[in-house]
């Protein structure tokens, strides 16, 4: 769910920078932490990063007959984990919106919080309490993937409803009428990226 | 004809035409050999040959009918015509052997006691049954160029396409792998595989197609293209020892007209030996 | 192969010090965030699609490359059309037009993007970050990332390819179980590259850091200037029509 | 004896052993060729010859002396011992040519400048300066793995360790690349590489170890090896087409015992020309 480059007013582009960046920060100083006590984690880091943007390349199958993406945020936050996975998201939505127009500079912010941030983050929870409540393991990560999916359209949704309330209804009225366009696509392909993600981590077991 | 190349142009994203107006036949039951260098394009011609891509020109014929590129055609092709990638890695996807070889009879639907059966009918067919069970990470590379065949012969193409089949394997890995195409070929399979080593192409295909810049320059038998060599210079390609030894065994009355020319190595110092005496 | 990039590394500009790419590229975004639409948005589209055909891009690849992140741009604006009241859903009195100026704003700040991405490659990109500050540990694994994204390119499609053959892709079933099985073979494969490398590079004397030469011509003065002047002008006209 | 290896050990840890005993001495300034099918463990030898793995028994010796572990004996041993990997992608991380090739002299610690001048030598000994400026992902095979051997030499190795120099290159790219290795030997580096190929070792090495289950079961001139068709046989290998050749025009009395054996595929046709007339 990229918002595409000057899509955001320029006051809200710059809010979602601030929103968006302590996670960033607190991100990249953990990461250097890690890479002075392990440098060739370099390597696996730029893989894993590598891997996220070729899977973001793949074509999902989806119910409308339009073709969509997977975010791969929940797999990232169930295998390296959620801070982790905001700068390596980071990595991969510049690289999107460098290499394929895809998204955007002055929209980094505000597809940062919604992918890189909330859509781990909601991901790695419910599967995490999933897991505790006693869900089988291939449910517990099917729901964490889904969810994610699913948190970061929600949140995407409401950020363009923040930029455009509707003249009559409001901020809600907008909220309404954005998730309700997207939700066409992003319902059938947040089901499918959950399936594909029990694919994946069942295959990654299974080695 | 099983399958033929009208006029192909495949044109990259840079305007560069990777093929470009290709022409190519391929006769039912034979060893085709596509011969040409490196990065002159014979993977993305196999890759047209099983619907994988599409020309921006030009058609694909399958049994002397122009081919669809709708979803029900595609498939009805690609059920026929097989294709096998250089790099085995990129083709086992299952934990274990069995479980690869089957990913493509279950897709076609069948049901699993059948799966089951052309699985081991696969495996056999390579002499690999003993590895069904072993997980595919711990094969040798060898072994899994095998088992990447397998995958493809269970679905019991007619047509068998090989992208650089013998390329990473050493001499007995290769005899081996010959040695099991030998017998699909005797089964009733059509081979067709690229190479860049003129020595295979020579020992081991019926008819060679030679690749250049995008286009087949010549088809024919392997002796009358490899034979030739002048045309090899033009592609930077040189005539096979073996063919070149024969040759000149000719030319200097030591080997009849009507004796075959020696196809490989062995043939070749038998060749010598009979000369000796 | 990805269009930008590949644009990037033929572009006649790519040999140009990055400071004057970034200021035209970079100053024609901001210009597009701030000028009001109309004509703002028209004349910083119209600046750079010149400056982009100017630099080497063919018409019809500049096109293509706008032409993608437009359909997005275009189902985003199209909720402007429509209002939510008590009654239901009813189009919004001056919906066209606000929606309008949106796609129009959007569209100029794509173009102003991508006039820096056909012009320059991403190496010359991250060594400027570097150059401005950003930690040399991030701009290396972000380095290596765009090495990877390659290497794992090439990788996927020859995988996709061979799914296919084997009638992967039969039904929404077959698809959605191919998919995961790519992912799932790829991502070993991903690490398993990365510690190859790491072996590869252990060889050539690698102690934890990834240094290597980056040179980067100057930036002359006169055509920073010259290129802030343009910048001017064009902000002058734009508020002023 | 510029590099030696005694009694190593390289135990797996499955426990299999993938040298076992292994002794090996590189002669300087000579190109030895270590022989022998794939999977037997001659890339883990090569690592152990630059300290990339450490043996689990025995020693390397530079020079005639011990090596240490150390950071900075590893430090100099790299320094001295230069490794390029059969697969170029697997050594190159930078974007683009130049900038990759100056990681090696900037992790000698050299200032810019010098760094600059050793990657312009390095792309000018291996005849791709006007790659400089190219990125990495849009070379070919063959250019990507002249790339990686500039990387190493660069780095003005004494000696540089080649794994399967030839293998995915087809007989021009062979031909270049070995061109290529001619110049650094004639500029005073050994060459140690592994291959599987027989013809390539016979037509390109002096020297020839024979690997086999993790040890070196031979060494010597290639003449002596290769010419050894029984022991080449316990490896599955064949002797080489031309030395095989040779031997039996020697054997015939067509060949004098002081005239050179035929090396190449060109020397082997003339010598059958000679014979002709």
């Amino acid at each position: 769910m990229h918002i595409m480059e000057g899509f955001l007013p320029a006051g809200h582009a710059l809010a979602w920078t601030a929103v968006s960046a302590p996670f960033v920060f607190v991100g990249v100083a953990r990461l250097r932490k890690v890479l002075r006590d392990r440098p060739e984690m370099r390597l696996t880091l730029a893989a894993a990063g590598a891997f996220a943007f070729v899977l973001s390349a793949l074509k999902l199958p989806s119910v409308t007959g339009s073709c969509s993406h997977p975010t791969g945020t929940g797999l990232g936050a169930m295998v390296v984990g959620p801070a982790a996975t905001t700068v390596l998201g980071t990595i991969v939505l510049l690289f999107q919106s460098l290499l394929l127009a895809h998204g955007g500079l002055t929209t980094l912010g505000a597809n940062v919080f919604s992918m890189a941030v909330a859509g781990p983050w909601i991901a790695f929870g419910v599967w995490k309490l999933a897991g505790r409540l006693g869900a089988p393991v291939g449910l517990a990560v099917f729901l964490g993937a889904a969810l994610g999916d699913l948190g970061t359209y929600v949140v995407t949704s409401a950020q363009l409803a923040l930029a455009f309330p509707d003249e009559i209804s409001g901020y809600g009225g907008a909220f309404a009428k954005f998730a309700g366009i997207f939700a066409l696509t992003q319902i059938p392909l947040a089901i499918a990226e959950g399936l594909l993600t029990v694919v994946v981590m069942n295959a990654l077991v299974g080695r | 004809m099983i399958l033929e190349a009208r006029s192909l142009v495949h044109a990259y994203a840079g305007g560069v035409e990777a093929l470009s107006d290709l022409c190519l036949t391929v006769p039912r039951g034979q060893r085709l050999a596509i011969l040409g260098p490196n990065g002159a394009g014979k993977t993305t011609l196999l890759m047209h040959l099983n619907g994988t891509l599409r020309p921006s020109a030009g058609q694909v014929l399958l049994d002397g009918q122009k081919v669809g590129y709708g979803r029900a055609d595609l498939n009805r092709w690609r059920r026929r015509v097989g294709l096998v990638l250089q790099e085995p890695d990129d083709q086992l996807f299952a934990a274990n052997v069995a479980e690869d070889v089957s990913f493509g009879p279950l897709n076609l639907g069948l049901p699993e006691a059948e799966a089951a059966q052309r699985v081991a009918e696969a495996l056999e067919s390579l002499r690999i049954s003993h590895l069904a069970d072993r997980p595919t990470h711990m094969l040798s590379f060898g072994q899994k160029k095998r088992v990447a065949i397998a995958g493809a012969v269970a679905m019991r193409p007619e047509v068998l396409l090989l992208d650089e089949p013998s390329a990473g394997l050493d001499a007995m890995g290769t005899a081996h792998l010959l040695a099991a195409l030998d017998r699909l070929q005797a089964m009733g399979t059509t081979l067709v595989f690229t190479t860049h080593d003129v020595d295979l192409a020579w020992a081991w295909s019926d008819a060679v197609a030679l690749f250049h810049q995008g286009r087949v320059i010549g088809q024919g038998t392997a002796e009358q293209i490899l034979g030739d060599a002048d045309t090899l210079a033009q592609v930077h390609l040189k005539p096979p020892f073996a063919l070149a030894l024969g040759l000149k065994a000719r030319q200097m009355g030591w080997l009849d007209f009507d004796q075959d020319l020696p196809r490989s190595r062995a043939d070749s110092l038998a060749l010598l030996d009979r000369l000796g005496r | 192969m990805i269009e930008a990039d590949r644009l990037a590394h033929v572009s006649r500009w790519r040999p140009l010090p990055l400071a004057e790419k970034s200021l035209l590229s970079l100053g024609l975004l901001i210009l597009a965030m701030a000028l009001p639409p109309w004509p703002g948005g028209a004349l910083v589209l119209a600046a750079a699609s010149a400056s982009a055909l100017r630099s080497g891009v063919p018409t019809v690849a500049w096109l293509r490359l706008l032409a993608a992140p437009s359909l997005f741009i275009v189902t985003g604006a199209a909720t402007l059309l429509v209002q939510v009241g008590g009654d239901g859903f009813a189009l919004a009195a001056d919906g066209g037009a606000q929606a309008g100026a949106l796609m129009l704003r959007a569209l100029a700040a794509v173009s102003a993007l991508l006039l820096l991405t056909v012009t320059t490659p991403m190496a010359a990109l991250l060594h400027g970050l570097r150059r401005l500050g950003l930690p040399e540990e991030l701009v290396e694994v972000t380095m290596t990332t765009y090495r990877f994204i390659f290497i794992l390119l090439d990788t996927a499609s020859a995988m996709h390819a061979s799914q296919m053959a084997r009638l992967g892709g039969q039904s929404w079933r077959t698809r959605i179980r191919s998919a995961g099985l790519l992912a799932a073979a790829l991502l070993p494969r991903a690490l398993d590259q990365a510690r190859r490398l790491e072996v590869g590079l252990l060889a050539r004397g690698y102690d934890g850091s990834l240094r290597t030469l980056a040179p980067a011509p100057a930036p002359r003065l006169r055509r920073l200037a010259l290129i802030g002047g343009g910048l001017a002008a064009l902000a002058g006209v734009g508020l002023w029509m």
